[in-house]
């Protein structure tokens, strides 16, 4: 699973943008031939701060296609953000981001 | 003796209408098909014109040759209006280009 | 008042002669239309200052619409597909080469050259086919034009050319014919619900057809490809045509067919001077 | 908790009993996706599923921020904040989606309690966003039209 990362800093605030290359199927959509495609979909997205988790948010199948989610924490230009993903099928992505 | 002649005659006079209506519908069809062939040769085609022809065609091996025939119609007539439709283009197209 | 009108003609015909020792004389054509073109915007939308403005389409005329598309363009989901356009621009073909050996300056920076009409072939030539044209010379098979690694890379090749402006010349006659015939095709009526392209992206542009807004045809080909929300993905500019002539009930012509090279020729001229914006978000 | 192999073929057989077992299945300190939650197909009972019987209350401390009329049930763009101290979640729901919870943040001490994400909408629905702190839920919720929805077609 496919993650990108983008960090800014300002006023010790950091803003960080995740974008994550998923079809976020619901189970409910049917293909071609009539047959339902099951559900699969991002469950859990982490970041990680120096070490510690600083926001985590858990997604239903309402995520639209190729989730995107911003969040701010307090932290500092330079350093590092790890954010990784999982889906209900267990695969997982992760991909790191210098605080700019 | 006279009965069954008289029954033979309606048999050989119904069975030739069905294939007398048979074959209209055919020909009908076999109109239809060629005139959405020029629709498409001038580029105005309509998406609905083919699905009626098939659905003619279907009625028509099925044996319900009335829904045949009224599909095979609207899809004439469809191919006949994108010919118009082609033809009016032709013509006035520049009319809706800003003056 | 005849009298006048010949004279007018006349003059007219005389100055396009001096002034242009007949090269740029279709430029010149074309420029009128595209004077009328933007007349006929500016009038429509008297509020969109700038021509430039409609390098975002629809969204230069409809402002609450404008906030979300601002907002996903913030991070926008075609950055991963103009990523795996660049590996896929980087990546050498079996024989060795790149992409960047089919293209001036090495396929960067170059989107607002296409398209262009060829003389040698005397065809218009899109990036896309372009692209395609690279991979056969390379021994390589063609991409599918509407979607998928053919819109990553053209995608990719795009955001290498962004806030550059398109430049496309008329060179000769066949150009011209192939400029008129893509003209031609924007103005006239096609498919059951009997529509032409300016039907809806000009009388009806600004106005609801059904629950949305149609956009302006000005700026449309600025910025393709596109990931469409209903697409959920991206597509090519000929996708969207093939989607559009269907919704009319058209039958569509194929990507890339003369028909579509035509059109967008002609799109791309009356979008002249406008900044390449590709790849971005639609609807 | 063990669950045998036998037991889950009988919960199973029971139907919705399932997300029951996965939803029981032991927490992890940070979120553990909670299936019976995004299971939960009215807005009541997956509220309940994600918070128990927690207080709910109007408070102009957190702010939904969704458009009127979204562009393409697809993909909404919301941002949700809050200037409330503690906050520990901030959770949105839209209450006609077939599944109604969309999704669930968990804050930590050092996040910013504002997350911007991207929806889905398969029709024109309240939107329900509720922020935890100190052991509350405090609600902001708004109408959003859809025209082209989300899920299909």
């Amino acid at each position: 699973m496919k993650v990108k990362v983008k960090a800014k800093e300002k006023d010790g605030v950091v803003k960080a943008k995740v974008l994550i290359k998923h079809a976020m199927e619901t189970g409910r959509r049917k293909d071609k031939k009539g047959v339902i495609i099951p559900a699969h979909h991002v469950t859990e997205v982490k970041a990680e701060y120096k070490g510690a988790t600083i926001f985590s948010a858990e997604f239903g199948a309402g995520v639209s296609k190729d989730p995107f989610v911003k969040f701010q924490f307090k932290g500092k230009a330079g350093d590092q953000v790890s954010v990784s993903a999982t889906d209900n099928k267990g695969q997982t992505g992760k991909s790191e981001a210098t605080i700019k | 003796m006279k009965l069954i002649k008289v029954s033979i005659i309606a048999l050989v006079l119904s069975l030739s209408n069905v294939a007398f209506a048979g074959g209209d519908v055919n020909k009908v069809i076999a109109k239809a098909e060629s005139t959405l062939k020029q629709a498409s040769k001038s580029g105005f085609e309509w998406t609905t014109t083919a699905k009626l022809i098939d659905g003619a065609k279907k009625a028509a091996k099925g044996g319900d040759s009335k829904l045949a025939m009224k599909l095979a119609k609207k899809a004439l007539k469809e191919g006949e209006n994108s010919l118009i439709q082609a033809k009016y283009s032709e013509m006035h197209w520049q009319d809706y280009a800003p003056k | 008042m005849k009298r006048l009108t010949i004279l007018c003609a006349a003059l007219t015909t005389v100055f396009t002669a001096v002034a242009n020792a007949s090269s740029d004389k279709y430029d010149k054509k074309v420029a009128q239309d595209i004077a009328k073109y933007r007349t006929f915007f500016a009038n429509k939308f008297p509020n969109v200052k700038n021509f430039g403005e409609y390098k975002d389409g629809v969204y230069a005329i409809d402002a609450k619409a404008r906030e979300q598309w601002i907002e996903i363009e913030d991070f926008p989901p075609y950055e991963l597909s103009i990523d795996e356009g660049k590996e896929l621009f980087e990546k050498p073909f079996a024989n060795g080469k790149t992409y960047a050996s089919c293209f001036k300056n090495g396929g960067i920076n170059i989107r607002h050259n296409y398209p262009h009409f060829d003389t040698k072939t005397n065809q218009v030539m899109t990036l896309e086919l372009a692209i395609n044209n690279c991979r056969t010379s390379n021994g390589e098979k063609p991409l599918g034009y509407k979607k998928g690694k053919i819109a990553a890379l053209s995608a990719y090749m795009a955001s290498t050319s962004r806030e550059q402006k398109f430049n496309v010349k008329v060179p000769n006659e066949a150009a011209y014919k192939a400029y008129l015939d893509g003209k031609k095709f924007f103005y006239s009526k096609r498919g059951q619900l009997n529509l032409a392209c300016s039907d809806c992206h000009m009388a009806i542009t600004g106005s609801k057809l059904r629950a949305d807004i149609p956009g302006p045809a000005i700026g449309h080909a600025t910025g393709f490809p596109v990931y469409r929300s209903k697409w959920g993905e991206l597509g090519t500019l000929h996708r969207r045509y093939g989607g559009c002539n269907k919704n009319v009930r058209a039958k569509p012509f194929k990507a890339q067919s003369a028909e579509y090279r035509n059109l967008e020729y002609f799109q791309t001229l009356m979008s002249q001077d406008m900044d390449i914006n590709g790849p971005s978000v639609r609807k | 908790m063990k669950i045998s192999r036998r037991d889950l073929f009988v919960k199973l057989g029971k139907g919705a009993a399932y997300v029951a077992v996965l939803a029981s299945l032991p927490k992890i300190a940070w979120a553990k996706w909670n299936a019976k939650a995004f299971a939960s197909t009215d807005l009541k009972a997956a509220i309940e599923a994600k918070y128990g019987n927690m207080s709910i209350s109007d408070s102009d401390k957190v702010i939904l921020d969704a458009p009127e009329i979204a562009e393409n049930g697809s993909v909404v763009p919301i941002t949700v904040s809050s200037s409330l101290p503690n906050v520990s979640s901030m959770s949105i729901f839209v209450e006609k989606n077939p599944t109604p919870l969309v999704t669930s943040f968990a804050m930590g001490k050092n996040s910013i309690n504002e997350v911007s994400i991207r929806i889905r909408m398969g029709t024109t629905s309240n939107v329900v966003l509720l922020v935890e702190a100190d052991g509350k839920l405090h609600r902001a919720q708004q109408e959003v039209k859809v025209t082209i929805g989300g899920c299909g077609g």
